[in-house]
């Protein structure tokens, strides 16, 4: 037999909004549940050197799934008819709902770029059922700087184009090996997915004016951003810091905008710390 | 840097495939300099001085020459280091047809850093 | 804990032609293994519902991987250079490698369009190493009747594209549901993928010249092909069978090219009897 | 049959909003009779008989009658259910640019067969 990885990965149903989807789950390590979120337009396997890193999967049980549409998960039954579009709501109401599918007992909450956004709106609303989360590349507000409507045309290619304008996300510093591993994910999503997530990114998801209102006693916050971020950029990243009283926040040198993936041996540097700091601190 | 740019691009056979559907001159501004970059099914055939007014391109791309400057290092510093970052930072511009810029960013991205050094190590 | 299908999904490291592949693997169920080949630009989910049919799970291990570049299968270090074709070498070489690293003794082979014609290229090369095989909407030889170019362009969009060049090959009874998920496969594939696939499965895998040589004693083949399938049609399957003595050939009525995937429930009416036989009589 | 077009593409607003980018007109040839189908962001805003020599289209689709009547029945058999099909089967043709209907293949696909009755069950 090979020598497997010691990730494995399931499927199951799980119905959002009234919509059944075909999820695709997967997990590594036993300990405390570490929920990942990837980012927009792409899949688990960004995670997967975090889920192959003993220093984590000895004290976490590290999950990551695919978002309904995104990789191996499906989108709806129906879904020719539909235009996919990522909001705030739904998107809270996903991860909920595969939290509780799941069976995890509040969990620590990792994402990354709307991922990171995110967790900051579960932090507000649903501090309860989270031990801490972490929020790589999220601010609670961005600002967009292109048209969306480049990203899904007939007259341009699709994979091509998604990858292309998150290239420069990824910092010059980073392995090319793992660069391009990165970008060919965004190579791999479907027509209009990487755009119906920006939706969430770029505009729905801002929440500048709620932030401060994150108790952090309540749900600790951590926030990990790399330096040659463009969109999340270190910024906006202290910015949104100063607004959530006793958050943590950090820049991380010679790091783009997909972290974990992009350049894993220098993030596991930065995450390590944190990981180490909320299974210490947070019960 | 800009001389560069020709036998870079023209030596580097997986970039010219990628470029296989290119052929256009776009302009290149460099501070006060505007260049004319011709392009041939992804080879660059000439890279001249603008001298007429009417000499232009589908598209331009410009930025302040120190811009340029950080952007050909090995390891440019933030917001220098990518067409996309220097318009997210604004201080670079694209006008004209965009169409075909899109349609083949990541070849013109590399064509525009092609002069750049490989980073040491 | 959710209702988890019986797959359960693994990486490992494999290398071919002397490169290296991190390769995503699904199985299912116990006893003969039956090692699943998905289509050009397609991944492992195509045969997700065999994986959950209990008639084929307590007899058949179902084994199936994504091939490099496909799926979760990464491209190889420094793919950026590369331009993807797929050759009949390359692909033979990949599946042996598979077989070997998974340590697989005598598996039962089956695969669908390309992966179809591969397995007759495995019965005639490598007899003695697979119990029987199973060629869906596999001939030994098809004609092209388009150009491979417009697979992938800057000037069109490329998951959009090849959904659409295949999506008549669909059977026009099979269910909207199964049709629209098994386009999303093809919607979701990296650029230039299904036409480096199509390299294989229009000009480089002909061997209609070599098909009479294989000896259906030492490895039984079984030919089923759809009703609709315009590439691999009847009348190129019967061809193919009246050169391969001793094959068994069945076109499957309102079916197209993706029977597996297009229509399960009809599907399992073909392939049941023949999983049977093969388990009854092939030792 | 083909008086249908117009309608069902319209009243498809999944279908009109997948055409969004597409205004073009085409040329739908069934047997002897031409049609200028004409499309505006995605809607089907005329079809029309061919009256003149140079009324045209962007690129062409043609069929034998008996070969559309089949394809629009709502289970047609086999080399005649699709566009590709027939094509594959060397029963329908395409000429002219055919790079907008590459670009917009489903959606034409789906215009072509927008007359087609629902299947049973």
């Amino acid at each position: 037999m090979p020598e497997f990885e010691p990730i494995v990965g399931r499927y199951f149903k799980m119905n959002v909004a009234g919509d059944d989807y075909r999820i695709h789950v997967e997990e590594a390590g036993r300990g405390t549940p570490l929920v990942c979120l990837h980012t927009a337009g792409a899949d688990t396997r960004q995670y997967r050197h975090l889920m192959c890193d003993p220093a984590i999967t000895n004290h976490y049980r590290v999950i990551a799934f695919d978002l309904p549409w995104h990789g191996k998960s499906n989108p709806p039954v129906g879904w020719r008819d539909r235009e996919y579009r990522l909001t705030t709501d739904l998107y809270v109401q996903t991860i909920m709902a595969f939290c509780r599918a799941m069976a995890l007992e509040r969990p620590v909450v990792m994402g990354c770029s709307m991922g990171g956004r995110v967790v900051l709106h579960l932090a507000l609303k649903h501090a309860i059922d989270f031990r801490a989360v972490i929020a790589l590349e999220g601010a609670d507000r961005v600002e967009p700087y292109y048209e969306l409507d480049w990203l899904h045309r007939p007259d341009v290619n699709g994979g091509e184009v998604c990858a292309a304008f998150v290239s420069g996300q990824v910092a010059p510093q980073s392995p090319d090996e793992h660069r391009w591993e990165t970008l060919w994910m965004y190579m791999q999503s479907g027509p209009g997915i990487f755009k119906g997530d920006l939706y969430f990114y770029w505009y729905d998801g801002h929440f500048d004016d709620r932030s401060p209102k994150i108790d952090t006693a309540r749900c600790p916050v951590y926030l990990l951003s790399g330096e040659y971020d463009s969109s999340c950029t270190p910024e906006r990243t202290e910015a949104t810091a100063s607004r959530i009283k006793g958050s943590k926040a950090t820049v991380m040198e010679g790091i783009g905008h997909f972290p974990m993936a992009e350049n894993p041996a220098l993030f596991r540097k930065y995450i390590l710390p944190v990981l180490d700091e909320i299974r210490e601190t947070v019960r | 840097m800009i001389d560069r740019i020709r036998d870079r691009v023209n030596a580097n056979a997986g970039l010219v495939r990628r470029g296989q559907y290119v052929s256009l001159p776009f302009l290149l501004g460099i501070g006060e300099e505007d260049y004319v970059v011709t392009i041939e099914k992804g080879r660059v055939s000439s890279v001249e001085p603008r001298r007429l007014a009417t000499a232009t391109g589908r598209f331009t791309i410009r930025a302040a020459k120190a811009v340029w400057d950080e952007f050909w290092k090995p390891v440019p510093k933030r917001n220098h280091h990518d067409l996309w970052a220097m318009l997210a930072a604004g201080i670079a511009k694209i006008d004209g047809d965009l169409l075909p810029l899109m349609q083949n960013l990541q070849y013109f991205k590399d064509v525009l850093a092609a002069p750049r050094p490989p980073r040491e190590g």
